[in-house]
């Protein structure tokens, strides 16, 4: 086991100085590659940590989605930064808060090394209870069986979240297209990319998706890697993104927690309880739940990246 | 006759459904978040969006109304255990007195802003909608759904998830109009918020990584039969209150909140302040009361009350300062959340007067401070501005506002028979009752404060020379005046409810005689030395503080009034002590300030937590 | 010392650095950064914990995945995180381009006379 | 064959390792964005394929190899995609765009 | 053979890791960004071996989405480099810039 405890210590080593790059470098930039790159080893620890299912999300959303959003925003944001750095407090508070980290970083390891042992775990828990949720993926059945409210609010919170992005629109472009997406200019490298990526990732989302319900992957998963296409070709330009005032668009993107909502409300009168499943149907249901809210998902995931609408088109008069 | 049956059939049905009926009013908002975006068009005169929620809200409220009496009849708190699996492995929801305090108040809340947004809010004839209706209806819908879930949730990480659903939904409401500075106080709320929540997550996880369960009844039975506290969940005790903290603005981690609330939408404003804040103080509670019962050392205790006097005295005081009248409301706002705080050094000995106190406030402070900040909205409207020196005249324009605006501050200063008055008199009660009677001095200098700063407005509102024009530019809708008066007068009142119905706050707490404390701090509160005792140093502070008006014949009809008018002997004191407050309030803001105050928050709270372990 | 406590301690010391960007970073974009990284400080203990509970299992022979609630649980709470950091850049971006400002030192001290001007805001009721 | 198979592993892993040291003395020791570019994307891509190539023995089924395969094409891809964005840039002396691609101006303040 | 495995993953980490070196010095975003990709390929060979090293063929997919969305990340880092150059956002927005207060161009520093 040597070999793993190299590779699990030259893992963290490497994770905490990225982590110090991003803290202390000065450009903004920098510090997002850096950030980039801590992702990247954070998917790789995920799976030293038998953690595969948060590993794919870690490698689709902390890499991926993450690293275009916050890519984007320190270019746009690089040429207001020059002034920022002497802004900084000044050095002693600096190291007084400093200090004041180090000792509360100090107490939490303290913590973990006198965590109980052994382990109080609810996994043989789960694992008793996983049969009547008919799937396979102990981790699937937690979020859309055991604990399925909090997957519902969750994947509500996305909602306000895509509508505080847009909050920030001005006015005159509301329900326009969305903004934000980088434009390079065409190149064929971008669109050979573009056109041949896609079809490949819909193909590994839907897999995930498919998949999740027995091994790891899951709706999330497979939902960023369809975002993160979708962005893709309309980086390129393959396509234009949509109209936020469209009614598809809309309905698209509330109709996953409604249909959740509704085979939830659904099994107070089938399986006697809020978000239950009646015998023997729990896992087709489950699917079918997946399946949506990965599309709806998706749809928010994307638009979340693409930004608040950029007005080329004035709102529709429509009634 | 068959009208009140036709009501009150499905009503008494709707109580018997039992714990499923705690699922309505956590559903109904997600599903209006839902449908929202769908409604597009200007169907019901310009308002389809907003007339939808209308009703949204008014279902909520019976929704609210049928748990409470479900929970007050039956006496003990309503459970359910959704999709039927038991915690620890499933998710329960429980509604106990408080929650169904909490999910009352709300309704009670968002309904009449929702009247009120109404007018604002609704699309014009020529759009089918537009960004500043769809974002506030829909995140109205969002902060409603998130507090549900806060009152409802038994689990630690689902209270997470609400926690997030709340400020993602209030943050944008922050900076709905788009200005540089409201973007800005937005991003600060935000960045603040998410370092609390980051922080009770961690929390959450070290409470798992000791019992396997997030559940809260289960914890408290595991925690109950410790011997001593784990360091773990001390770290994630102090962690989760700090992190909490920083949510509910308590001074001196307020640096958010004074630009946020004075700077969002008067409706926004007002849902900001009468409830987002008391959601995270609400899980303060439950952390305190219901996890962890019984780890309330007293240095602990001591810390929060401490916090709490000094946003009291520090909220009012700084509140004094304020040029314009949101910001001042929103210091005040400041002032209130400390009262709250009293509960914790009061409660080890007198439980039943700090909760029901503390209870008290949180809703006398809600109805009273969204009526202040709608009323507030309202005359800005008006006069197309809210700078407190030029309110001159403008009772002339908006005198039902302006007396709703009044009775609110009635309540805030704490005269009978308000709320206020109630908080103030149980509090002190138990202050002195324990021992501890310097947090009863507290309340009455903060009480007096309130009235200064309320005196400081209605003096130029009554007094100073009319600057304002004899028509409004913009004439607030009749609902809109009735509705804020309707909030006011609801926090004036609140001390003629009958005090059996107080007996809510008990439910699912044991030992708890809310309706005989009230009754007691009631009986003697009409005697006249009695009032005369609470009423005469009001009188003195508002010949103090109108002694520092410029009043209107000294400079007569210069209208570029000399920037220092002369002040009074009282008035120079306050300038003294106002000019000393206001660069340390500002300097407490800073962000690197504000944030070591947190670092040594949490590091104080949680040497206090292992002082009892 | 055994791997899984190995990944705790960076967790730890990630918590720590993240807390110290946060309050000392000026620019908002490197604060949101620091929240990240607080965030996935956290996420890593809970990956601990969920490991150390699989230990059980492992020790009973039942496969050795480890505890599936805390990593559902990270699951969520990655989703949230991204929509955090989500709100929080368009807000940053949009306040940089009507200001030039990034940072988020106080407001300007209030004019003694004026700042209420702009109460009343030009296109917030439309 | 078990043991050929496990040589060609060994063997083709180990070539596969040295050419990632090799990409990384290349972006180490080069003195030009281009060129670390071109050493990077010649020996990761060759380090991937070889390290896919010794694993292509070791794993059971025709559906992991397929994998095998496919995460080395989509790195194939992409390296060279970006490879060509990057290079595009870099080979066109635009001033207008001279500043991030050159030490010490820009954004970058160091 | 797993101990193989485990080795040669641990060495290409540690190789790539050396890669970071290049974060340090930079100059050009661009530098950095060919760090970062280099410890994206070599992350991706790293889980591949691991996969294999202990029999977990979900590890596998791990490092297809990595690949997967390696490849996104650096066309977001290449667009973004072109926006940081000062290059407001080309045709699609441009005829909104004159109107909306929020659109309009960004001069370079």
């Amino acid at each position: 086991m040597t070999n793993a405890l190299i590779v699990d210590a030259a893992l963290a080593l490497l994770v905490l100085g990225l982590a110090l790059w991003v803290i202390a470098t000065r450009a903004a930039y920098s510090a997002v590659v850096g950030f980039v790159a801590y992702g990247l080893l954070m998917a790789i620890i995920w799976v030293r940590l038998a953690a595969v299912d948060v590993a794919m999300t870690e490698a689709a959303l902390g890499t991926g989605l993450t690293g275009l959003l916050l890519l984007g925003a320190a270019a746009r944001l690089a040429p207001y930064e020059t002034a920022e750095f002497d802004r900084r407090p000044g050095r002693g508070l600096r190291v007084l808060i400093g200090l004041l980290c180090a000792a509360i970083a100090l107490g939490l390891a303290a913590v973990v090394l006198l965590l109980p042992a052994p382990a109080p775990s609810l996994a043989s828990l789960v694992a008793d209870n996983l049969p009547p949720t008919g799937v396979g993926n102990p981790v699937t059945g937690v979020l859309l069986a055991h604990r399925a409210i909090d997957t519902l609010l969750e994947s509500v919170v996305l909602l306000p979240a895509l509508i505080g992005v847009w909050s920030v629109a001005v006015d005159p472009a509301w329900g326009g297209r969305p903004g934000s997406l980088p434009r390079p200019p065409a190149s064929s490298a971008l669109t050979l990319l573009a056109q041949v990526l896609p079809p490949f990732g819909i193909l590994v989302g839907i897999h995930l998706v498919w998949n999740g319900a027995d091994d790891p992957g899951g709706k999330f998963q497979g939902a960023t890697v369809l975002a993160a296409m979708w962005i893709l070709v309309l980086i390129a330009g393959l396509r234009e993104a949509p109209a936020l005032s469209e009614r598809r668009l809309r309905v698209l993107l509330v109709v996953g927690a409604l249909v959740f909502i509704g085979i939830g409300a659904s099994g107070v009168w089938r399986a006697g309880a809020f978000l239950a499943y009646p015998e023997g149907y729990a896992k087709p249901l489950i699917l079918a739940i997946e399946a949506v809210l990965t599309l709806s998902i998706a749809a928010t995931l994307g638009l979340l990246l693409a930004g608040p609408p950029a007005g080329d088109r004035p709102i529709r008069k429509t009634s | 006759m068959d009208l009140a049956a036709l009501l009150v059939t499905p009503f008494a049905r709707l109580t018997e459904l039992g714990g499923l009926l705690l699922v309505i009013p956590l559903m109904l908002p997600v599903v209006g978040l839902l449908l929202a975006p769908l409604l597009r068009g200007r169907w019901l005169g310009g308002g389809l969006l907003g007339r939808f929620t209308l009703l949204l809200l008014l279902l909520g409220l019976v929704a609210a109304l049928a748990v409470a009496t479900a929970v007050l009849t039956g006496d003990e708190a309503l459970k359910y255990y959704l999709g039927g699996w038991l915690p620890p492995l499933g998710v329960a929801l429980k509604a106990d007195g408080l929650s169904a305090i909490m999910l009352l108040l709300s309704a009670v809340v968002i309904l009449a802003v929702g009247v009120y947004a109404q007018r604002e809010f609704q699309v014009p004839p020529d759009a089918s909608e537009t960004r500043a209706s769809l974002v506030f209806w829909m995140l109205l819908m969002g902060v409603w759904a998130g507090l549900n879930a806060a009152f409802l949730g038994q689990d630690l990480f689902t209270l997470f998830v609400a926690l997030e659903l709340l400020t993602f939904s209030a943050v944008p409401l922050v900076a709905l109009d788009g200005r540089a500075e409201t973007l800005a106080a937005a991003l600060r709320y935000l960045l603040f918020a998410l370092l609390g929540s980051v922080l009770y997550l961690l929390g959450a996880v070290l409470f798992y990584g000791t019992y396997a369960t997030l559940d809260i009844t289960l914890l408290a039975e595991r925690i109950s039969g410790e011997p001593a506290l784990p360091p773990a969940i001390i770290a994630a005790a102090a962690l989760m209150t700090v992190g909490l903290l920083a949510k509910t603005a308590l001074f001196p981690l307020h640096l958010w909140l004074p630009p946020a609330h004075a700077g969002a939408p008067p409706p926004a404003s007002a849902i900001l302040s009468a409830l987002v804040v008391k959601a995270s103080f609400f899980l303060i509670l439950r952390l305190w009361f219901d996890v962890m019962p019984g780890a309330l050392t007293p240095m602990v205790a001591q810390i929060l009350g401490g916090l709490g006097a000094g946003a009291i005295l520090f909220g009012n005081l700084v509140a004094l300062r304020q040029a314009r009248l949101k910001l001042l409301i929103a210091y005040s706002t400041v002032a209130q959340i400390g009262y709250l705080f009293l509960i914790f050094p009061l409660a080890a000995r007198a439980e039943s007067a700090a909760l029901t106190g503390g209870m008290l406030q949180v809703v006398a402070h809600a109805l009273a401070k969204a009526a202040m900040f709608m009323a507030a909205g309202l005359i800005a409207k008006a006069l197309g501005h809210d700078r407190i020196r030029d309110l001159g005249g403008c009772v002339r324009v908006l005198p039902l506002t302006l007396l709703a605006f009044g009775l609110a501050g009635l309540s805030l200063i704490g005269l009978q028979p308000s709320g206020g008055y109630l908080t103030k008199t149980l509090l002190t009660a138990a202050a002195d009752g324990t021992g501890q009677g310097w947090w009863g001095l507290v309340m009455q200098v903060g009480g007096l404060l309130t009235a200064a700063y309320l005196f400081w407005v209605f003096g130029h509102v009554l007094f100073a020379v009319p600057s304002t024009p004899a028509m409004p530019l913009k004439r607030p809708g009749r609902a809109q005046e009735l509705v804020v008066l309707a909030l006011a007068l609801g926090a004036l009142l609140l001390g003629l409810v009958p005090p059996a119905l107080f007996d809510l706050v008990g439910v699912g707490r044991a030992g708890l005689e809310a309706s005989a404390t009230v009754a007691t701090a009631m009986a003697g509160a009409f005697g006249w030395s009695k009032l005369w005792g609470d009423v005469w140093p009001l009188l003195v502070v508002g010949l103090l503080v109108l002694g520092m008006l410029p009043w209107p014949d000294r400079p007569a009809g210069g209208s570029p009034r000399p920037a220092t008018t002369s002040l009074s002997v009282s008035g120079h004191w306050a300038a003294v002590l106002g000019t000393l407050l206001e660069p340390a309030d500002r300097g407490l803001r800073q962000w690197p300030v504000a944030g070591l105050s947190f670092l040594i928050l949490l590091l104080a709270l949680a040497a206090a937590i292992s002082t009892g372990a | 010392m055994n791997d899984p406590t190995l990944f705790g301690l960076c967790g730890a010391t990630l918590v720590g650095l993240g807390l110290y960007g946060l309050l000392c970073q000026p620019g908002a974009l490197r604060k949101i950064l620091a929240f990240n990284l607080i965030g996935s400080g956290v996420f890593l203990l809970f990956g601990v914990i969920a490991l150390r509970g699989g230990g059980v299992l492992a020790a009973a022979g039942r496969g050795i995945d480890g505890d599936p609630v805390p990593q559902a649980l990270i699951i969520t709470g990655l989703v949230v995180a991204f929509a955090a950091t989500s709100i929080a850049v368009a807000l940053l971006l949009r306040l940089a381009e009507t200001s030039g400002r990034t940072t988020l030192e106080n407001e300007a001290p209030p004019a003694p006379s004026l700042p209420g001007e702009r109460a009343s805001r030009p296109d917030g009721e439309s | 064959m078990r043991p050929a198979l496990d040589i060609l592993t060994i063997v083709a892993v180990s070539l596969g390792a040295i050419f990632f040291l090799a990409g990384t003395v290349g972006l180490l020791r080069f003195p030009d964005t281009l060129t670390r570019l071109h050493a990077l994307t010649k020996a990761d891509n060759l380090g991937l394929g070889l390290v896919v190539l010794g694993l292509l023995p070791q794993v059971s089924g025709p559906l992991s190899a397929l994998a095998l395969l496919a995460v080395w094409l989509l790195a194939l891809l992409s390296g060279s995609t970006v490879g060509q964005l990057l290079a595009g840039k870099t080979a066109v002396p635009d001033p207008d765009r001279a500043p991030t691609l050159t030490p010490g101006t820009g954004a970058s303040h160091d | 053979m797993p101990e193989f495995l485990l080795g040669a993953a641990a060495f290409v980490l540690g190789t790539v890791a050396l890669g970071l070196m290049r974060l340090l010095r930079g100059p050009g975003h661009a530098d950095r960004m060919l760090s970062a990709q280099l410890l994206g390929t070599g992350g991706v060979g790293a889980l591949l071996l691991l996969g294999v090293a202990t029999g977990v063929g979900a590890i596998a997919e791990v490092a297809l989405l990595l690949a997967l969305l390696a490849a996104f990340a650096s066309v977001a880092f290449v667009s973004g480099i072109q926006r940081s150059d000062g290059r407001g956002p080309p045709s699609a927005t441009a005829p909104a810039a004159a109107d909306s207060p929020g659109e309009h161009r960004r001069e370079p520093v």
